[in-house]
């Protein structure tokens, strides 16, 4: 389905929208939707995020899930959110503080409140606040009642009592009916942000056309709650944000894990070699297996494994077969499979490992997120173990780095580890499909090794400039030989102890993996080349620190930002780069991983804003930040 | 819901990959010094491997040993075909993702029985469940050799090793007992001196479709000399160990005059020319059911004769085998146009 | 050399630690909220824990409940005892751990078919065949709950779930034929919805000494709602299950009219009334073999009755048993004189 | 069995022996014993190392064994050797070059000879020089025949046959007459270096009792071996290193390993609770479960567990249950144990992993040493996951830092991490016995607690001073509680996913890891205060180090040299220390891990002097780099 979605045009402050009241138009605008795990506010907040691509904003959404395993109904561990920004500007994060927030129960209003911003508007479901679930949420007393709320504006809806009501004749069960309240919330923002139901609609017949009843329950809601909006007497709710200028072209919803598995499809079409991915399921990574079990007709084998050390097992006999061999986990599971990875960094094979982090240690938050696993990767394996760690800067980008991932890891022959996280796993952004026959075809080495003579064979024999390996995978006639975990002897491959051979192949490993930066892009900088203040990020951190370091210059500090999805080796200009300024500033949500390295590489007095509280970093207080080192 | 898919009957075949020309045993030897102690068992079973791959005449470049870590794991460097000598326990992991990926291959796992049982026993377990095509030889010595002799998961329970010096404190497991609950197509057992015995059961093990086990008992002369002698010993073999063939009566003895029939509470001996000889089993190990394979699996000597051969070989797809079925029924099914999956379900154009 | 110190007959009893207060089932509940999906069989398998715990009368504090990871796993946080979730799969071992350095501890170890069949796969046989004296609940749903559906290592071939979008392609695991190639000294079957049942087989479980396995068939009514349904729905359970009882004949069906004997090939269902009746099995669950407890724990639907009940309960001296025992010997026979230790076998003064 | 060894006595040049020769004397001395793993060096150096400790010199051993396989007999990869040095000085190596080569096969001698110091005394098995050994060696010609070896002193000795005759008419079997040869070797050394005899013939009285003919070929042997050494008609081959001036008092032999299963023991009885030792058997840590499961008397719970994962599963366990959990590995094993470690760092229990690092990646080189894991046993956990970390300098310090670990661990509540090497477990030295009832009590606080009032409990309360979480093991009436590996509210240790909790416990596990630097002592330098030059160490590095240091300062270089025994935290002066210096030289068997940590902490410009051959560092080539930069 592909709709065409009407450019930015103009800008008013004022004009009039269909239903007749005034409409208000602003740059951005935050939604945050909050309800039980069984509200259903993720569905309502993806179909909301549908409206405006089509609508023609730029956005980014936040889901945030609670734990993994169901809370009780209405109580505050069972609260479930979702949150979306949008603007007529290109915007790089959902958002610091909503302007709106839904809140579908007493719960989700204990738990959110704090984050809308003063003034901002709320939605809430007085239906819901009961006496039994005031108590879940440890209210003393109703605060719809006692001017708690005064600070806001405020739309109180019976929204389960109105759903059910539209949907009254339809004969659902209860449960059903009331299951249709989302519906009706969605309707009530739509009017308030003057989206479209159409792609909606479109949704729900293509989802529930098989049971009518429900489609239609869900149709009805969906315009009772719209048409409630019509009624709302509070000014200035009615508002409209103006599409915004993005780069022409055909574009998508995209989450991280989605881009990940595009990638992975698309570098098994790119290498011409059918993809493995070996995966035990674990929280944020468990989505990609899932999605990629469904993709067989691409020639994909799923492998779910017994566990993540037999995942990466299985995904090693895949490399070594010469395949893509994949493997995808969370830290945990990176502490597992780190024996084994050590081993495809002895052996020197083309290995690809997705770490979508989370928050730790041990089982710690499964569903938030953290930038902790980049010592991890870099260093939890036993011996002198080197090896390539990129890491992702949005969810669109997942798709190209894995790309870059693959051709690292078969020109190199190497073990590549490619750094997500829960935030970019989940959050969703529009994304310009990319053009697959644009894309450059990824060389597999081993393709020309084949047809060498064979007497010119030497497993361990490397390029001299890539310093990669002779892999030949099995199947080649008189290229027989074995490989292994000991260490080998330099060019034959046989295994050998000798202090020499040690010295020479743990400096060969090493160099190898240096050598990569000669085969990257350069750091660019944004902003000015030298200077008073750099700030230096990585990762999913990219939107919000982008943001941030906007913001401050608006307030008036020219401050230049680099953005590294190169962890290891670095880029070869970084050393210069960080020397270049007075101050470099390390934001990260983790307390200090990237930091430790440029501080030890480049011995820069690199400082840190550190938040370790499982939910990305805050653009609005890093931006305090940003402007308080800039002034100092 | 419950979809069975059964693989198309061309996927479901034991393809052994042969060579062009004639091959002997040495052709499957390779040029690396053998590293073993003199007199350990690994050699024979080396030999037997050579002999029984030049028998079948497999093509070398097509062949993969796999192993882990162990006096036993040193097994690939001495074959002239390709390998890896892994980490300690995971080589079934390796074997699988290999296989699934490269159905071409002939992929065979060696591994010890602390390597196996001990901390590769959840992998072993799993392997055999899934019936992945890969052929996984146990050279049972009842000890960790390659670390210096500390007892291991088949170590009777009370012997004194490194590590337990005044017994250890731990029941063995029974391998083949593990391999059937682990629903295991293919299970055999065979040991180092009985040259014949082994060639024969590797032979055996490579032609079936699907995962084999296979026990080799195997002695270790330098940490637990004469483990099976009692048994094993030429003396003794003919009156001690049941040779088990497939559609034969379960016989055994010198003369063949002892069999094996089911009692209502398991197996017993009866005297093959005494009033139950009637009642003496012939042995299918075709049987779906793993039951009276579990009661071979549990004869042990000194009350029972120790059982040798194929115990279990039943006839099942490889995950291989569905894998690629479901593939193919997916290409044909679906579209697998790489520009529209990037598509996504929907999208929108900016202009 | 095998050693056998046969552990002081003292050292080999079951000791319970009863509380000195009468505890009713309110008392082993925590004041944590329960955090399971509405329906799910968890809630019950918590109240029935809690009334056998009170049945027994266990001091509180000497209960420790280690888990791993999933939604059964959060089992300890709702006991009003000492508890451990730990990490996916290793509750074995924490347990072990625990239990040998604090025998007058009572540890019961709470686990998932994933946790316990699929990553912890090779603690759960090591725990078993050493008979460390814990108590292993694994709460069988077929499915992985808490990551939301996967298949896991008991769900059936075919089988389409989230990971499995067009079936599964591997065949499952039975974890009570697991268990008994373990050897497993306790091995039993219980399930959610029988309350009865259920509190008994814990019961028996808890006064076991030694290592004690327990299936609970639990539903996920989530993710794999009715797994179990076909034969423990109310309405069917007499036709389709088996319930054990040492000593009993193998009776089953609404008036008791079928039973089970054995065959050449395993076990069948003969009437009771006809006249094959003389040959229905007594259930001996002490017997040493585990040869008929085998062919009971194969039985499946719909062929067969579903056993439920305690398929095997032995006497052996736990790996404590043997620990303590050695301890104790030793100190008798050796001097335990640090000073000593600390100059080893030789010294030389210095002037 | 203890002796009394004569004091130093002065020194002479000459003296003269009772065997009527001149003897030479020097202030130390450094012979290799090189053979085939079947020849027994093991065996006979560890008889030199005794009777050379009775007769009162320093000493400090090196074995170096093949790889863990056999090797066919006379290979090059078999070979086995054995290296004492011994002195009159306090002597910190083995010594680099070896004074006196003994090599019974060809195989030893090419593997051995590059060794050895130029004009050194080669003792040669003459015998053992057959075509098909020199082949094995790849020897193109005999190297006794072609003068290859004209730069040495030589002593070829029929070992073989003389041993055979020897012990002709005790009715041995050829080869058990041939494995005497060790023997026969052993005391033609021991008359070269005037060593008494008594020490061996009491230990071949106790080992072979029970075997009286194999005991008097060995005795034959040795005897003849001296004898032969008479005949000797190389000049100055008979030399006498003087007794050194140790402290006063009673000494042992003692390895790495050894002090290892001492030291556990021994924290055992100060804190007064069992050891549990969960371990699974890997090279070079095998030792310790072996040796302790033969003190079963001492109440030594050992634990051969399946695999590393359930090892420290085990060792957490008995932690948990109050005991004294230990476990204790190599650097693969660290690797598996890495997700289990992680759940002891969230549920902060006190836990005490060993660390005998091996050459890495991967299976890498079993046999051989490195320092390679520092970064591992830091980082390679997922989430922010701080622990202590500790290395022990010397064999026999090996003890004293077990105490020290365990010491923190309780008093932290924390797991803490020893590192030993390959090199500390199987090296030798003269060890003061310590006096069991000098040493202090280690406390275990909550033995304390669960006197407390129950109302007054909060498991992840904390003691102020050290933020110590109030631990009380199961048992306790009245303190039941859950722990886990989910994030812990604060003080309660209920289940919690909120930011700021999140944030806090983060904060709260750096900081209690931090303060152990309050409980520890300072780093000491040794040498100048301040000035152009410090050389810092970590670990098994220790001896060569300060060798090193030494020998520069006697060719006139000021220069300071400080040792770290606490790796995490930081002795709390070490920020101070290093910035004290112009320059700051990080000698390592490694590529640069604790200098890693020192320029990313102080942003100080540390240099490395690396060697990653699987060997200790030779203290002759870093003498030389710590000349060079101190001359630059
Ligand atoms: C992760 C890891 N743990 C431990 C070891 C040490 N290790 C090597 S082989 C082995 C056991 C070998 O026993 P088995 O599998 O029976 O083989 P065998 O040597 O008897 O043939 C052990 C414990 C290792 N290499 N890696
Ligand atoms: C090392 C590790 N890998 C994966 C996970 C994710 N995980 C948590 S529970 C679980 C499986 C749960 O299934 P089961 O044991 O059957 O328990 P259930 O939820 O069905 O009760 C998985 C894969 C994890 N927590 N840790
Ligand atoms: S130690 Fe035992 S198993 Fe290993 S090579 Fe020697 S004899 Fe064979
Ligand atoms: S997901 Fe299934 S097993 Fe987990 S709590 Fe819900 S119903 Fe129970
Ligand atoms: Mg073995
Ligand atoms: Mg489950």
């Amino acid at each position: 389905m592909t709709t065409t979605s009407p450019q930015a045009n103009g800008s008013g402050n004022t004009a009039t929208a269909s239903g007749g009241a005034a409409i208000q138009e602003r740059d951005r605008v935050t939604v945050r939707f909050a309800g039980d795990s069984g509200d259903g506010m993720q569905l309502a907040g993806n179909r909301f995020a549908d409206a405006t691509a089509v609508f023609g904003n730029d956005f980014s959404t936040l889901p945030d899930f609670p734990a993994e395993i169901r809370a009780p109904a209405g109580s505050l561990a069972g609260v479930s959110s979702f949150q979306i920004s949008f603007s007529k500007h290109q915007i790089f994060t959902p958002g610091d503080e909503p302007d709106t927030l839904v809140a579908m129960n007493p719960a989700a209003l204990k738990s959110h409140l704090a984050a809308l911003t003063k003034g901002g508007l709320l939605v809430v479901n007085e239906d819901a606040f009961t006496s039994g679930n005031l108590k879940k949420a440890n209210y003393p007393s109703n605060p719809l009642a006692d001017g708690s709320l005064d600070d806001f504006r405020i739309i109180k809806a019976p929204i389960t009592t109105a759903a059910i009501a539209a949907v009254e004749d339809l004969g659902l069960t209860t449960q059903n009916a009331e299951r249709t309240k989302n519906f009706f919330a969605l309707g009530l923002v739509y009017w308030l942000y003057d989206r479209d139901l159409e792609p909606t609609l479109d949704w729900i017949e293509q989802r529930f056309g098989r049971l009518p009843n429900i489609a239609e329950a869900n149709r009805r809601a969906l315009f009772a709650g719209h048409a409630y909006g019509e009624t709302t007497e509070i000014a200035d709710a009615h508002v409209r944000v103006p599409p915004a200028v993005l780069t022409p072209g055909e574009y998508r919803t995209i989450t991280g894990n989605q881009a990940l598995v595009l990638g992975l499809i698309t570098a098994s079409h790119l290498t011409d070699l059918e993809l493995f991915y070996g995966s035990y399921p674990i929280t944020p990574a468990s989505d990609v297996l899932v999605e990629l079990a469904a993709l067989r007709e691409f020639g994909v084998r799923t492998f779910q494994a017994e566990d993540e050390i037999s995942a990466i097992g299985t995904a090693i006999g895949a490399a070594y077969g010469g395949g893509l061999g994949v493997t995808g986990t969370s830290g945990p599971g990176i502490a597992l499979k780190s024996e084994a990875l050590n081993l495809a960094v002895m052996t020197e094979l083309p290995l690809l490992v997705l770490d979508v982090q989370r928050s730790g240690p041990s089982t710690g938050m499964p569903t938030k997120t953290e930038q902790t696993d980049l010592l991890q990767v870099m260093f939890g394996r036993n011996g002198e173990s080197p090896l390539c760690v990129l890491a992702a800067k949005s969810p669109g980008d997942c798709f190209y780095m894995v790309l870059e991932a693959v051709r690292i890891a078969f020109q190199f022959v190497t073990p590549v580890v490619l750094l997500s996280d829960t935030y970019l796993a989940n959050t969703a952004e529009p994304w310009p499909v990319p053009d697959i026959n644009q894309l450059d075809k990824i060389d597999v080495p081993y393709r020309k090794l084949e047809h060498i003579d064979p007497e010119d064979f030497q497993p361990y024999a490397r390029d001299p400039e890539t310093l990669a390996r002779m892999f030949v995978p099995p199947g080649t006639k008189g290229f027989e030989h074995r490989i292994g975990g000991l260490e080998k002897s330099d060019i034959s491959g046989d295994v050998a102890y000798s202090p020499e051979n040690h010295q020479r192949m743990t400096d060969l490993r090493g160099e190898k993996i240096r050598r990569i930066a000669n085969f990257m892009p350069e750091l660019e900088v944004d902003g000015p080349d030298s200077g008073d203040m750099l700030v230096l990020s990585w990762g999913s951190t990219y939107g919000a620190v982008f943001t941030a370091v906007n913001d401050a210059r608006e307030a008036g500090h020219e401050i230049a930002h680099a953005h590294l999805q190169y962890l290891n080796p670095f880029p070869r200009n970084l050393g210069d780069i960080v020397s270049r300024y007075n101050k470099v500033l390390i934001p990260e949500a983790n307390t200090g991983q990237l930091r430790m390295l440029i501080r030890a590489n480049f011995l820069v007095d690199a400082q840190g804003y550190n938040e370790v509280t499982g939910q990305p970093l805050s653009a609005r207080l890093l931006t305090e930040a940003i402007i308080k080192m800039a002034s100092e | 819901m419950v979809l069975h898919t059964p693989p198309s009957p061309e996927l479901v075949e034991n393809i052994i990959p042969i060579a062009d020309e004639d091959l002997s045993r040495k052709d499957y030897a390779s040029d690396v010094d053998t590293r073993w102690c003199p007199g350990c068992g690994d050699y024979s079973i080396l030999a037997q491997m050579q002999r029984s791959l030049s028998n079948i005449n497999v093509a070398p470049e097509k062949m993969v040993f796999v192993s882990g870590i162990g006096c036993s794991s040193r097994f690939p460097y001495y074959m002239n075909t390709y390998g890896m000598h892994s980490i300690h326990g995971r080589a079934p992991t390796i074997a699988s993702g290999l296989k699934l990926s490269r159905p071409d291959l002939q992929v065979f796992v060696i591994t010890g029985d602390g390597d196996a049982l001990s901390i590769g026993g959840n992998h072993l377990l799993h392997v055999l469940r899934r019936n992945v095509d890969v052929k996984i030889f146990l050279f049972n010595n009842r000890i960790y050799g390659l670390t210096k002799g500390q007892y291991s998961p088949t170590s009777e329970l009370g012997k004194v090793t490194k590590s337990s010096p005044v017994g250890t404190t731990e029941r063995p497991l029974n391998p083949l007992s593990v391999a059937l609950a682990s629903e295991a197509t293919f299970v055999a057992r065979s040991y180092d001196t009985d040259p014949q015995h082994l060639q024969t059961t590797i032979e055996q093990a490579a032609r079936h479709h699907g995962a084999a086990f296979v026990e080799i008992l195997q002695n270790c002369n330098i940490f637990n000399d004469r483990a099976f002698a009692d048994y094993t010993d030429r003396e003794v073999r003919d009156e001690r160990l049941l040779y088990l063939e497939h559609g034969q009566q379960m016989l055994f003895g010198e003369n063949q005059d002892k069999g094996l029939a089911v009692s209502a509470t398991g197996l017993r001996v009866v005297d093959a020319h005494g009033p139950d000889a009637g009642l003496i089993l012939h042995h299918d190990a075709t049987r779906p059911s793993p039951d009276v394979h579990q009661l071979l699996a549990r004869c042990n000597y000194p009350e029972m004769p120790v059982p040798m051969g194929v115990i279990r070989q039943v006839t099942a797809p490889t995950y291989g085998d569905y894998l690629d079925g479901q593939i193919e029924v997916q290409k044909f099914k679906n579209r697998h146009d790489i520009a529209q999956l990037l598509k996504g379900r929907s999208t929108w154009q900016v202009e």
